[in-house]
């Protein structure tokens, strides 16, 4: 496997040669809450808008036939790219929440019923975790939820005495969005369905980092996010295993899912139409095809290696900081992903200061609130990376922390709030 | 489009040959193109040796829809249903003679989706793309 | 009222600069489908991506401030275009559609039960179609239709007979995407209001072209798209009044649409955020803002009397082409829409013989399939104009439509199929 | 944000003058900031003549939050009630001497929240933005 240059692939990321203040660098490290986009992916949206945007499907006229064919191009290629067994399993939504929504409103309604069993996990995001509470309080289905342990991995034995009480769905993430932990799922989705289950795997935080195979996991439904993996906002996907998907009733109506409509009555049209009603996200669909033939060019392997790397080098240099505590497993065990306390300082006030220096990360709960609580903490910083990432920002993230030291040490009363 | 291809085809439309209904049928299957309206039947009598004696579309649509039914009925009349269900996209593009883009497409392979539809043995509306 | 300058205008619009075939000018009637884009609204999207990319709300950096800063200010100008009384009434969805099946999904459900009657008109756009029928076989709730003269109006004797029989909502198109009819909107509100029903309002057609008050109509709910109007994909829009939305129960479940997630519980956050599930379309949402300004900078009252001033020339010039009719009102009650059918030649054709020289136009049933049937037709072909049209593109459309009737013209036995 | 007027926020934050509770209180209200899961809470009392004599906040968070509470507190204690209806976000702003984005602005803003949620008779939790 060829290891990255990281200097070329910085140059094609236009963001990346932004000052963020005069004369300090953006030190881009929040690619877990959305990723920054190569100028390909922009050139092909602005193509389609300056040379052949129409509305799709309907039209006969040569921009309408341009715009279908690049739309459905980039579905056959964005399945490709997760090896979906064909591209009408590929559902297009406004983002990997929506997906996970599509699933508990037209599955769920029409499988789960009172007293049903929905397995999710601790370290969920807020948007594997509301739609299922919603379902929960409107049926009566019943939710458990597979702890995580001290070290940030899902406890497994847990997992497995769970599926013992037949539940209907697993639905788990492959990689925690603050832990970085990446959980077995092949493993996972085998005893799930061992046990008679379904499973939705939440692969927001894997397809934009790992070489992700759905036929090889086996699941039976995967949502992802566009905007993650280099790919513009407004656009999810939902991946389904066809027959779930036929059986499944339409979740919106209007046009384009429907075949035929009558006063009163409507006939519901083909897979992936069934479940995209209305204009669909044409330009973003189209940049997504772009954005995953950009990453599928450098190779996910590469790509996951040298995050590997980086996580790696990146644990080692934050234990030197004192004050400084990250969660979750170690670099074997998870993606591009640190989350931590500072002793003494609030995560807002570490994300301001490294601000300061033009680094970029996250403070807060991450949508994961029921993890922070676990751990109870309310809020942690954090750095994710991605492949424009290098040695040199971890540098750049050290010095910074140094600085939020040096700002908040001169008077040491620390009040432990960042972990209160 | 280029201009003989399409005179074929406007006069096929205009002046179809295998248009009408066969009362009794052996076979028979319709559906629509939800896109655009475009709808074909398709009747066909078949003898005691699965041969196709004889064959006739209806409905209505484009040009492109119309005549790619009539030239479809047209070839399978004395065919064997084996043979018939060999037909391929390809052969229905062929005989019309054009390219087209993905929505016309649609309209052209109506009739071959009816025909697989009926020849396959399915319930009325239920012939997917994959037919084809 | 000024007059546009359409020669300027159009250079606002790159791809009027194409040729579709060679030597043959792109000329864009199918505006009603979907807009072209000025490059001011990719601009802004582009400066997005390339400056300040971040996804918002939680984050403290540069980045992520600039970003929710402009992701706010464009709800706050998208609120004023269509005079909304407080930009949290704004709710972003995917498109229309979405905009619709929200109300009837959080609204619909918690207030409709078995017997509730809901009015819509036989001139619906399957959008407003599809989310009630779903319901109704879902709740048994009781749809009646406001019927379509031949003249292509509603029959408002009809509307208020069932008013009468005391509706919970009435749903209808402000602007008819085929007909192009423009309903008397503020009294029908008016009029449901006084029979104690909600009126929702299907404003695709009407946003992008009419001045729209929405506080002046009194509309309860409001969807429109943001494709329609100069702005990108993958957006679409949800009036609501405040007190109404702040009744709903949520929607989607996910990130951002939450105040606080424990395991097994959460509390719904604010408007707007309660129906926001998820990361939005940032990217989009500031295109649509961009877009909103410029379509007010060029005024609202300009454009509309600017197409109200084409289609009556389109209209004039499509009565002399021999076998063309066309559907709908006259000039003065509709805005730039003209569907026709031709006579023994297949809206398709029609379509395709057009596009051949260069001229875009829809054919099928554009969505509205009850009208098509109701006018015993199963396709239209749709002419449709925005304010980058002039009366050459009309001139150029006739020209087309002589073409239409020398290809089918030889042979003389029209088989009437257009309108069968 | 300038140097000076971070140290005097982190030397609050540190150094809180007003943090504490008051038991018995006449006004009690708290809330958080959703984004952040920064909390404060804020006890008064006050005299017949509806001014405060004491106050004090409590609860954790940035420094923002923790400082720009504390010098609330502060800013009220001797003030009618009417007057302290009549703070504002600029008031809150000035005191803290410093500009802020949009999120923190939210931090910085959570304590007048929760003090306008309290004056003005809200259950816990239903204050909204408006209130600013
Ligand atoms: C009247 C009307 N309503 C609703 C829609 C649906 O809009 P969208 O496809 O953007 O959801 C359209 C556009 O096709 C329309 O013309
Ligand atoms: C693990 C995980 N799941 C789901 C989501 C939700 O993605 P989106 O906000 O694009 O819907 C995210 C991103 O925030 C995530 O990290």
């Amino acid at each position: 496997m060829q290891t990255l240059n990281i200097e070329a692939l910085k140059r094609d990321f236009p963001i990346l040669a932004r000052e963020v203040h005069e004369g300090i660098p953006l030190v881009y490290l929040d690619s877990a809450a959305t990723s920054q986009k190569p100028a390909g992916v922009l050139d092909a949206m602005d193509t389609y808008y300056r040379r052949y945007n129409a509305n799709i499907h309907r039209g006969v006229h040569k921009l309408a036939e341009e715009a279908t064919g690049a739309y459905e191009s980039a579905r056959e290629r964005i399945s490709r790219f997760v090896n979906a067994n064909q591209a009408r399993e590929i559902i297009f939504t406004r983002n990997a929440t929506e997906a996970i929504n599509l699933v508990a409103y037209s599955w769920g309604r029409k499988n789960l019923t009172k007293g049903d069993l929905v397995i999710l996990t601790e370290m969920e995001h807020h948007s594997n975790l509301v739609p299922w509470y919603i379902l929960a309080e409107e049926r009566g289905i019943e939710l458990a939820y597979v702890p995580v342990t001290p070290e940030g991995l899902l406890d497994l034995d847990t997992y497995r005495m769970l599926l013992e009480r037949k539940p209907k769905l697993a639905a788990f993430t492959h990689m925690s969005n603050v832990l970085g932990t990446i959980n077995p799922v092949r493993e996972m989705i085998a005893a799930a369905h061992a046990a008679g289950a379904l499973a939705l795997i939440d692969g927001a935080q894997a397809v934009p980092h790992l070489p992700v195979d759905i036929q090889e996991l086996d699941a039976d439904f995967y949502a992802f996010s566009s905007h993650k993996m280099c790919g513009p906002t407004g656009l999810g996907i939902l991946y389904g295993k066809e027959r779930l998907l036929e059986a499944m009733p339409p979740f919106m109506g209007g046009g384009d899912m429907i075949k035929r409509v009558e006063l009163g009555r409507f006939t519901v049209n083909d897979l992936p139409h069934k479940f995209e009603a209305g204009t669909p996200a044409i330009a973003e669909v189209i940049g997504l095809g772009a954005a995953v033939e950009y990453l599928a060019e450098i190779g996910m392997e590469a790509i996951h290696a040298h995050e590997r790397q980086l996580i790696q080098y990146a644990l080692e240099r934050l234990e030197e900081v004192p004050g400084v505590w990250v969660f979750g497993p170690e670099a074997s065990q998870k993606g591009g992903v640190a989350a931590f306390t500072f002793d003494g300082v609030h995560p807002h006030d570490v994300a301001e200061i490294l601000d300061g220096n033009g680094i970029a990360v996250r403070a807060g709960h991450h949508c994961a609130m029921p993890l922070h609580q676990k751990f109870n903490i309310t809020a942690t910083a954090r750095a994710s990376f991605y492949l424009y990432n290098d040695h040199r920002d971890v540098d750049v993230l050290i010095e910074g922390l140094y600085k939020v030291r040096k700002v908040f040490g001169k008077n040491d009363k620390p009040q432990g709030q960042a972990h209160g | 489009m280029d201009d003989l291809a399409r005179e074929l085809i406007i006069d096929r439309y205009q002046n179809p040959q295998h248009k009408g209904r066969l009362d009794p049928h052996d076979l028979g299957y319709e559906d629509d193109n939800p896109l655009c309206g475009d709808h074909i039947r398709i009747e066909l009598r078949v003898d005691e040796n699965d041969v196709v004696t004889e064959a006739v579309f209806d409905g209505h649509g484009c040009s492109i829809s119309q005549a790619s039914a009539d030239l479809l009925v047209e070839k399978i009349i004395g065919k064997p249903l084996a043979e018939v269900r060999a037909i391929t996209k390809d052969d229905v593009l062929e005989s019309l003679g054009i390219e087209l883009g993905p929505v016309r497409l649609k309209c052209a392979l109506l009739s071959l989706k009816v025909l697989k539809g009926g020849v396959y043995g399915l319930e009325a509306g239920q012939a997917s793309d994959e037919l084809l």
